[in-house]
């Protein structure tokens, strides 16, 4: 069973020896222990550098698209055109004194940003940035995402309970009973996927909606509604506007996190945009073909193919997540009670009437 | 003309039974020390009557007391409490007689003519020592 | 029953569309002229009435005491004697001022005026406290040097000329302070 | 467990949170997230403005007197020195009354524009808050132009105006009417349909005319809930009665009808300033003020009352002198001291996030009711 699901994985192992092999006897067994070793830490090393890179660079066009849409420059002293402000905001965090109240729960306080920062990043590695190279490319791949997804909600409430915080007990509560009830269409439109394509695994996903179409044959066509619902329940997930109830600013100050600061805050700010950039991609593969290009056809050569996947991902993924900033700027925040009933009086049935007809599709089509 | 203190509740909720249900402005005035040298305030109450769209004001003097009229006018209760801070009258039968705008332990009642204003006085006695510095 | 959920289907997409309107008319925004100014480098436009810095007249002012009664913040102004035993305005306290302006309005000679200096931040609390009288006196100084400078030969009048016309604007940018404390004196 | 389920949580809100605008705290006592009990402390900004009358003379006092609500100063100097005006039985030039009318109204808008962003950031729209002070910022660039300072205006002086308005300040008037509608479009499309605004707003809060009037709740909120008190028409000041104008009333009483109120209001203050614009485009000659000796006010002992529609409601200046020169005793009836009276009916049974609705659509300055 075990070693099924790290089939894949074993291909790219072998690869990757072979990449500092280049005549086969003359690396000693040694050495390639070594190397196998190494492995997951480089693994852990790219990961770490690339998410953050990713987070600085959302937090930063976060705040310069919101300038954009208010009449505002945003940022734009430090670097050119204040690109490393997120960047010096960061090392303020990281230099602050981290002050925290004198009632709290001392393990769970300690232990919150932790909870909420390991599974995301641990998620990352399941992404598909490109067809050669997925880190951990397991069969069931989806369902481990999403599992590790719901993950930090578990985070979040610790530290809303544990910092002895009447605004954070308020907006743990209600982030955890947001995340059960929107976990449910979101997980409902991914099964309509899963019985279109036949497959728990986002690189094949992915690869079931490469045609010579281009953009008409991804998913987000026959898919439509479970593409709006998948949408409208990642914003609740990553407690966007409109559903930023868990740390509703005008309500709560800062719901959760009030209590945090300095090295702490900087955590559960760094894993929320981190989960921002996760569930955005994993919407660009399901809905949006990942890397595929929209043209059904590469532009590049072979042996470049794989800058251009990574390429076509990382752009889709960002026009999601400026779709995502402007709605920021447009909508108001809807009240607690209405969310849920949002979540189970529309967001449900839609759900289940896009899975029949996923079914229906299936049924008639044929599976490809 | 000076009321007893039972007649501004009587008169007040006469003029409210003819229609003035709005108490829109109370104040009050120091007049102490009066001829006997004992402490005086005038109350000023104006009410509004929306049906005639009309206004009456009514005057009256007191001693330290006057009856409360927050049962028959909800907006009385902050404005006799901010009476009570500012002058110190007590008004009887109030739910919740506190000051409203100055601090709990603040001593003295500000409005008052016999009011020492102290706080001034430290503001001046700062700069003088500021400058001397 | 079937009308009334009919009705709720329309109603929903409604407010989908009107919801996707205010998510355009947001998004229409973007192409818009910034209304940011880009402070130290632009400046904003300061009208002629604007409220700013006071700048007193020493040689006018006949310390009738005016300005000290109308203060609304009452300690911001000082008459003092000077060494000739005449009463005059010295001490603009202005970390204490209110811009309200009144003393400049009631002013009989117009010695006390209003500027349009804005930038009043300082490092110390006592840069704000201007002693007048040491301000005219350094202007004055000031003056008299040009003056000499000016007279020292007539060949050179020209060049003289043509340089003070630039000299003077970088002196009165830098040479003589805006503030002056009371520590200096 | 049932007994846990029943406990009640007290939440303070305030002094330093990012919806009280200003410092207000509510005491709030929760019974899950419905609220069971709410009582506001004020005094958190108390100047002792009353008090400071006393020391000092009456136009020592004016500049004091924008500061009672830094929004809507005009509302406050107009209100002052008609009480003055009142025992120094003076009346003022036609011009300065039109010039009057007019700050106050440009005022008004400009009130209700930084009203209108706020309330939307308390319901957690981002965006909108800045296309209201973008509208506001050119109000106040007007007012620069005109008084010298953006919000502290210190122009209306004892017998008229300081000073007169420029043709060009009066055509840059007359411009920012014109384009209004068109840049307030973007605001109306963002909000009055969005049906995300409509159910926070439509029917929660609501204040009927009973609750109101023993309140004491007097302007928008109050004519939300049907009443039509306007003080410009039920006791007409300046040129008010000249002018042709209409009072917008509502029926619900809710948090939607007091914001569509508002709007209505701003669209019919900005036609009072045309009337006004063009008036004083054709009477330029006339005085703006009376020649009075500024700093040696005296008026007749005695008492006046003043009342003044401000942008919140009534605002009433009592004035009580005694012949010498300063004040004997100046009261502030400010509107919105009674309207956060009201704030401890209003919200039982709300949710917190109705609270931060209902709160932003009464349109309370703490400055103003702390005084």
């Amino acid at each position: 069973m075990i070693n099924s699901l790290i089939k894949n994985n074993d291909a790219v192992f072998s690869a990757y020896i072979k990449l500092f092999n280049n005549d086969d006897n003359a690396i000693s067994d040694i050495a390639q222990t070594i190397i196998a070793a190494a492995y997951p830490l480089i693994c852990f090393i790219i990961t770490i550098i690339f998410a953050t890179i990713m987070v600085l660079l959302l937090v930063y066009l976060e705040r310069r698209i919101l300038a954009l849409f208010t009449l505002r420059f945003g940022p734009n002293r430090v670097g050119y055109e204040g690109i490393l402000q997120t960047f010096a905001d960061a090392i303020k965090l990281l230099l602050k004194e981290d002050c925290a109240p004198k009632t709290r729960k001392k393990v769970f306080f300690f232990m919150a940003p932790f909870i909420v920062l390991c599974p995301v990043v641990t998620a990352f590695c399941l992404l598909p940035f490109n067809n050669f190279y997925i880190q951990s490319n397991i069969e069931p791949s989806i369902i481990l995402l999403m599992a590790l997804a719901s993950i930090p909600v578990i985070g979040v409430f610790l530290a809303g309970f544990s910092s002895n915080n009447k605004y954070g007990l308020i907006g743990a509560a209600r982030s955890i009973i947001q995340a059960v009830s929107f976990e449910i269409p979101i997980g409902v439109s991914i099964l309509a996927i899963t019985f279109m394509t036949g497959s728990l695994n986002i690189n094949d996903i992915i690869q079931s909606q490469s045609s010579n179409l281009g953009l008409f044959g991804w998913h987000f066509i026959p898919q439509i509604i479970g593409c709006i619902v998948f949408f409208i329940s990642a914003l609740a997930l990553l407690n966007r506007t409109p559903f930023d109830l868990s740390e509703a600013e005008s309500e709560l100050v800062a719901g959760y996190a009030t209590e945090y600061s300095g090295i702490k805050f900087a955590l559960f700010f760094f894993s929320e945009y981190l989960l921002l950039f996760l569930i955005s991609v994993l919407f660009v593969c399901l809905f949006f073909g990942g890397y595929l290009s929209p043209f059904g056809t590469y532009v590049l050569p072979e042996s470049l193919i794989f800058i251009e996947q990574i390429f076509w991902l990382i752009l889709k993924t960002f026009f999601i997540i400026f779709f995502i900033f402007l709605i920021r700027a447009a909508l108001p925040r809807l009240r607690y009670d209405r969310v849920l009933e949002f979540s189970y009086k529309i967001l449900l049935p839609l759900s289940l009437i896009n899975l029949n007809i996923a079914v229906l599709i299936q049924y008639f089509m044929g599976a490809k | 003309m000076k009321t007893e203190s039972m007649e501004i509740f009587q008169t007040l909720s006469k003029f409210k039974r003819n229609g003035f249900v709005s108490l829109i402005s109370l104040m009050a005035e120091d007049l102490s020390p009066n001829a006997e040298g004992k402490d005086e305030f005038k109350l000023h109450y104006t009410l509004y009557n929306p049906v005639n769209k009309e206004f009456k004001e009514f005057e009256t003097t007191i001693n330290n007391e006057a009856p409360s009229v927050s049962t028959l006018y909800k907006s009385a209760n902050y404005d006799e409490r901010e009476i009570y801070d500012l002058f110190g009258i007590k008004f009887k039968n109030h739910p919740n007689l506190k000051r409203i705008f100055l601090d709990e332990n603040f001593e003295g009642h500000p409005l008052r003519n016999d009011y020492e204003n102290a706080s001034n006085c430290d503001f001046k006695a700062n700069i003088e020592a500021e400058s001397k510095e | 029953m079937k009308n009334n959920d009919f009705n709720m289907i329309i109603e929903f997409t409604k407010g989908a569309i009107s919801i996707f309107k205010s998510i355009l008319t947001v998004f229409c925004q973007a192409f818009k002229k910034r209304v940011t100014l880009s402070y130290p480098e632009q400046k904003p436009e300061i009208p002629d009435k604007f409220r700013g810095m006071l700048e007193l007249n020493y040689e006018k002012c006949i310390g009738c005491g005016l300005c000290t009664k109308i203060c609304p913040a009452m300690d911001v102004l000082k008459i003092k004697e000077n060494e000739n035993g005449i009463k005059k305005l010295t001490v603009i306290d202005v970390s204490r001022c209110i811009f309200c302006g009144n003393c400049a309005y009631n002013c009989p000679t117009g010695a006390l005026n209003i500027t349009k200096q804005y930038e009043l931040a300082t490092n110390d609390k006592k840069d704000l406290i201007l002693d007048c009288k040491k301000i005219s006196e350094i202007k004055a100084q000031k003056e008299t040097e040009t003056q000499a400078e000016s007279e020292i030969s007539q060949e050179n009048i020209q060049k003289a000329q043509e340089m003070l016309s630039s000299d003077n604007q970088n002196s009165e940018n830098t040479d003589i302070p805006a503030f002056v404390t009371e520590e200096e004196i | 467990m049932k007994e846990l389920a029943r406990n009640k949580m007290t939440v303070n809100i305030g002094p330093q949170h990012p919806s009280t605008h200003g410092v207000l705290r509510l005491s709030v006592e929760l019974d899950g997230e419905k609220i069971t009990k709410c009582t506001p402390y004020l005094g958190y900004l108390h100047r002792g403005l009353e008090k400071a009358a006393q020391d000092r003379l009456f136009a020592q006092y004016l500049p004091m007197v924008d500061r009672v609500d830094y929004l809507a100063g005009f509302f406050y100097s107009q209100a002052y020195l008609s009480a003055v005006e009142e025992l120094l039985e003076i009346e003022i030039p036609k011009n300065a009354q039109y010039i009057r009318v007019l700050t106050m109204e440009l005022n008004r808008v400009s009130s209700h524009l930084l009203w209108l962003g706020c309330f939307l950031m308390d319901l957690g729209n981002q965006g909108a808050v800045f296309y209201a002070f973008n509208l506001r910022n050119e109000i106040l660039n007007i007012f620069e132009k005109i008084t010298g300072a953006r919000m502290m205006h210190n122009y209306y002086i004892f017998g008229g105006v300081r000073d007169k308005i420029s043709n060009n300040i009066l055509n840059d008037i007359l411009d920012f009417t014109q384009n209004f509608n068109q840049k307030f479009k973007v605001l109306e499309n963002m909000i009055t349909e969005n049906p995300i605004f409509l159910d926070r707003t439509k029917g929660l809060g609501i204040l009927t005319s009973e609750i109101a009037l023993p309140y004491a709740i007097t302007g928008v909120n109050l004519r939300a809930s049907g009443l039509s008190l306007d003080f410009r028409k039920e006791k007409p000041y300046l040129i008010y009665d000249e002018l042709d104008f209409t009072v917008p009333t509502a029926f619900e009483g809710d948090c939607y009808s007091r914001y569509k109120l508002r709007i209505d209001e701003i669209k019919i203050s900005l036609d009072l300033v045309n009337q006004c614009t063009d008036w004083l485009l054709s009477h330029q000659e006339g005085k703006v003020a009376l020649e009075l000796n500024q700093i040696n006010i005296k008026p007749k002992a005695g008492k006046a009352v003043s009342y003044t529609e401000s942008v919140r409601g009534l605002v009433m200046c009592h004035l009580i002198t005694d012949g010498s020169e300063k004040p004997k005793r100046v009261k502030w009836r400010t509107p919105s001291f009674y309207a956060v009276q009201v704030l401890e009916k209003l919200a039982i049974g709300n949710t917190i996030a109705d609270l931060m609705a209902i709160y932003g659509s009464l349109d309370i300055v703490l400055p103003e009711a702390d005084r």
